[in-house]
């Protein structure tokens, strides 16, 4: 099962304009231009290109403030989402969101959760609707290793499993919490794998930093799902290149690990293998630049628009508009 | 007109909901089979199926985070906690997740669901089975918060609470569920926000809530012998919250006493004594007076917890001294 | 490995006081002596006598509001028991906890909880202050089957098992929850067991309803804590006889499951099997009688306890006695 | 009398109760060897070793939960939300099981416990990431709140907290952990259930908490020059309340305004307003104000964080209008 180069073109695509976006993002993080904090997930793009590629228009991705990568893939407008950034006007949750909770629900984009393990049983329910309603849509839930600690973690991926829910759960295991290793809190080596059995859920470890890889374990459970055999429970192994969030060096990772893992960078593993299978680098160079000029033109349309109207500070907290709780 | 219990009024409601639109679904522990632990939904599961009455397991944080899920794709789903204490077990996900969901995309995402729980004392179930936490839900931006007093009341609201298109908590109350009352047949559909007077009086109103309804009226009854003239405000919701009812009233009356049974502290009555003592100031010609359970756990032994909770004399006592 | 004839006896003399005392409950409870709600472990007396006995004095048992049989059989005065559950003065937590609540902390009996799952972490965290002061004791917590669902129960037992706490945590798996049967909720066969790997534990099961076989499992368990070699998971099958609480007549289980189980009466089998190893068949009934005595004393004391008096309702919120918040 | 900022003024008052007591431990999210997420736990791993300080799994039922049968088996343990806004994730176990223990066994378990965690807005962090939740945890009887305002009082409350014998939430303002202040030499341990007259003044009560109290002082100096004399309360903390101090001043000031970072609804002002509507009430000589974040999330973008929390502006001119 050969696949497409056409897809394989859009994994590399979708790697690329991530990690031009998130550099960036760090760059006008260090210029104070992006405020608050922000979470990259430079390093971890295969996971999010190898999911997001093959998902049909009305699936639905759920992910994390680490989530900027599975937004973009999704087809949100980077503009949109560099002025969320920013929290400028032409952000994609109006400034209201923020860096951790990037949604375009138009792409199937339904929202970056920022309390760990919330969005578990969020994505649960999605797909519950999915099965009910008999849409074939299946919904991908992104989180980290140290997310399947907490009892949301466990509550979920049971009730899915009960339920033969179309839900895909993908624990990116990057082997760090915030500052804090995930050997250190769990008794099994791998957080997510390894607790797959307590749901009657099969064993799934893939390399994360593989987008061929990913994508074949992606598509396995997307039909899997949309074959109404419940969901699936997938631990990818990666690395994120830089701290756990702003200006976070990092300093609690070994040298030699931090070292290894970047000469294992997923888009260059991947630029490589597509070259040394033929495809030509030129393509590939056009690609990197398209999407550096993306990310150009996203940080200058975000740079001159306004900050949010203060009016809309008093808006959507209801589906009438507003935000008034009395008469 | 039927009469019926406030118990069956809550299947009514459901039902009539179910019955139109079959986007409302049912989620919770024992609501299926069973029919609740409180008997509110049975007949739901014989009537409209395994897929659209289901059983959980014992999972609070996957309930509520399923039907915010579900919500988000095509559902109006309803999902009970069979307690209301057990909301602080998926608080995160009532607070954090469904409450601001919403604002926080910028208005993308609309949550049309229900969360359904039993609320209150006066059972004798001690006190992790016993609060009154209409103020927990009260304090979040985000949420409406609804309390029925009345099995018509029940069933309107309830049908008004699945219609609306913002989630809402509506709190049952355990010590009504046996309670009987007339409901008009055919489909009702109340209105959220909206308070009822249900006693008229001219010297001091009374704002009360779910079972303190029955307790205001009752000691308004008795403060009438007493040449005081009570008029009871039913609030019915917190959130859209009837202010000019309150306000009316207050104008007219000129003296404010709140029966709350949630314990003391930042409880509704507070709310509405602050909106009064700011806005209502200048209309005022005493003390505002809150009659609440004291800010204590409640206890399970019945003589304990009569004590506890706002009593008729109470209430009585209270009114009777602030119109000296 | 033989238990000696006194610990046996002991056994079957703390299965056979908690069956009179729970049937007394339910007759007080029928007769509106017994107010609110009340939760019956008839059927389940072995596993709390199993562990109970070879606790030591400071060990610390948590359970839940099925808590009778453990708070009864770590020491606690049945009249005070027995109060308690009629709401009168001479209640072991002076009338304010109830039946869901009993506790003596100074048996050990650390409390009942009645949000299931809570007292997980609670147990774990005895079990932390046990380790870190260098006590020798043990935290035993008892739960439910339909328990292993919620996220508390993951959380305590992953990191009971990473902090090595000498905590062992009990499930009785009595195949329901209230009126939903576990089988229902869960991808696995077994809600305890078959979760244990995934917090590097053994799949422990043992026969619930043999008193015997509960002792053996508890005795290594409590052996494995004080060496500090960590936390146990261990899955008692057993059944309730009665109805999940109050008068619930239990009408959705099957007739002959319900006969099957009733043949299985941990206390027939433990009588009979102790007079077919030689213990005198008078010695049983003394201790039968001696604990029917002590059922009708308790009763009675409590009938002629007062109800607690108004002023406790404003005491024990908090340390200084009282419970005013404003000065 | 060092200078000190209230992230290092954490730290300080830590070491000193671990100091004196080695039943006091600390345990969290990235507390130990990270020295905690904002910094205010560094030293103590080094100091008092791994025993004593221990990083946790992401799991905060099991973080409280765990101080809480540590409390109840000869520790004091000290347990770190990371942000306030995760209380809601453990919440059943601060609300149903720490706060409730002792009353429902009749007084047989001690818990001195304390739960500390990071509060408050303006830091650009969102929703989910911001909120000020004193207010959640005033309504819960059995629990002590503590928010205190000045690097002084962050060692002084820490140490009282910790020694008090009943569990206490510690709110640990993010937008104040920067700011300095002088804190004396030696052990400090202060007393919880004191406010302190931050600003002297005759015509306007303004009560406030935590970073708000800089708010208020600031606007307090404004109105000085508008001709307006203010005195600034400085709650620090909820439970036990210093209604003494507040109604003393009213009966001075003869006007009340509250400043509240919380959302509009069932707010620490609203208490604070209904007890002075209710004891005070013959004092006041116009309607009581609060000066609140309104009722809805807090959204991400400065411009409009800056709109949602009460600012120097907005308290002015709500106090000046108020004085008309
Ligand atoms: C309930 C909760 N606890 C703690 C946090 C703070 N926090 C944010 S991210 C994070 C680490 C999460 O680690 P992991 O799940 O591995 O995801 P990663 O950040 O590595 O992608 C923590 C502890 C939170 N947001 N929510
Ligand atoms: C968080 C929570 N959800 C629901 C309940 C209501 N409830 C009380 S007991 C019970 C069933 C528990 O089943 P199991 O754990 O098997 O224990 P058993 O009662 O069989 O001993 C339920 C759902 C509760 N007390 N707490
Ligand atoms: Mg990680
Ligand atoms: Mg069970």
């Amino acid at each position: 099962m050969e696949t497409a180069v056409e897809t394989r073109l859009a994994m590399y695509e979708g790697m690329v304009r991530a990690r031009y976006f998130e550099k960036r993002a760090y760059d006008l993080f260090m210029q104070g231009l992006v405020k608050g904090t922000t979470h990259l997930g430079l390093g971890q793009e295969a996971v999010a290109a190898g999911f997001a590629v093959p998902m049909k228009p009305d699936d639905m991705t759920y992910c994390t403030y680490r989530g900027h990568n599975h937004t973009l893939l999704r087809g949100a407008p980077m503009d949109d989402l560099m002025g969320e950034l920013m929290g400028r006007s032409n952000g994609i949750c109006a400034g209201k969101g923020g860096s951790m909770h990037l949604t375009d629900v138009t792409k199937g984009a339904m929202g970056s959760y920022a309390i760990v393990g919330a969005h578990l049983p969020v994505a649960a329910g999605a797909a519950w609707a999915a099965q009910y309603r008999g849409t074939d849509q299946v919904s991908v839930c992104f989180f980290g290793d140290g997310t399947t600690n907490i009892g949301a973690f466990h509550e979920a991926v049971n009730m899915a499993a009960v339920w033969d829910l179309p839900v895909i759960f993908v624990c990116e295991n990057n082997l760090y919490m915030e500052y804090t290793a995930i050997g250190d809190v769990i008794a099994v080596e791998h957080p997510a794998a390894d607790r797959a059995s307590a749901y009657g859920l099969d064993r799934i470890i893939v390399d994360g930093n593989d987008a061929d890889a990913v994508y074949e374990v992606a598509v396995a459970s997307y039909e899997r799902a949309r074959a109404g055999e419940g969901p699936s429970l997938i631990e990818a192994l990666t690395y994120r290149h830089k701290g756990h969030s702003r200006a976070d060096p990092g300093k609690y990772r070994p040298d030699a690990e931090v070292e290894e893992w970047l000469r294992r960078d997923p888009i260059d593993i991947y630029r490589e293998r597509l070259t040394s299978q033929g495809v030509a680098p030129g393509t590939l160079d056009a690609i990197e630049a398209a999407a550096l000029a993306e990310v150009d033109a996203a940080t200058e349309a975000s740079k001159n628009s306004p900050p949010p109207d203060p009016s809309i500070l008093m808006t959507d907290v209801w589906a009438d508009g507003g935000s008034s709780w009395r008469n | 007109m039927a009469e019926l219990s406030y118990r069956d009024a809550v299947a009514r409601g459901l039902a009539q909901e179910m019955e139109r639109d079959e986007t409302v679904v049912l989620i919770g522990e024992d609501v299926a089979k069973a029919g609740g632990v409180f008997k509110t939904t049975v007949g739901l599961y014989e009537q409209f199926g395994p897929k659209r009455v289901r059983d959980t397991p014992i999972s609070e944080e996957a309930i509520t985070g399923m039907i915010m899920g579900a919500a988000m794709n095509g559902l109006r789903p309803v999902g009970e906690l069979m307690f209301s204490d057990f909301l602080a077990t998926c608080w995160d996900i009532v607070t954090n997740q469904i409450a601001k969901t919403r604002y926080m995309t910028g208005g993308q995402v609309e949550l049309p669901l229900v969360i359904r729980t039993a609320n209150g004392g006066g059972s004798r179930f001690g006190g992790q089975h016993s609060q009154s936490l209409e103020n927990w839900a009260m304090a979040v931006p985000g949420l409406k918060v609804v309390a029925p007093s009345t099995p018509a009341d029940v069933v309107g609201l309830m049908a008004a609470a699945i219609r609306d298109p913002d989630p809402v908590v509506v709190f049952e109350h355990k010590k009504l569920f046996a309670i009987k009352g007339d409901v008009p047949d055919g489909e009702l559909v109340d209105t959220l926000g909206t308070a009822r007077i249900v006693r008229e009086g001219t010297d001091v109103t009374i704002v009360a809530l779910a079972a303190m309804v029955h307790t205001a009226v009752e000691a308004a009854e008795m403060l009438g012998g007493l040449g005081i003239s009570a008029e009871v405000i039913d609030l019915r919701s917190l959130v859209p919250l009837d202010t000019r009812a309150i306000l009316q009233s207050v104008a007219k009356t000129t003296r404010l006493a709140t029966v709350e049974e949630n314990p003391r502290l930042v409880g509704w009555g507070a709310e509405i004594a602050s909106i009064v003592a700011e806005e209502a100031f200048w209309d005022l010609d005493g003390p505002i007076v809150r009659i609440t359970t004291p800010h204590i756990p409640l206890p399970a032994a019945g003589e304990l917890e009569d004590l506890a909770i706002p009593s008729v004399d109470r209430v009585v006592d209270a009114v009777t001294a602030m119109s000296r």
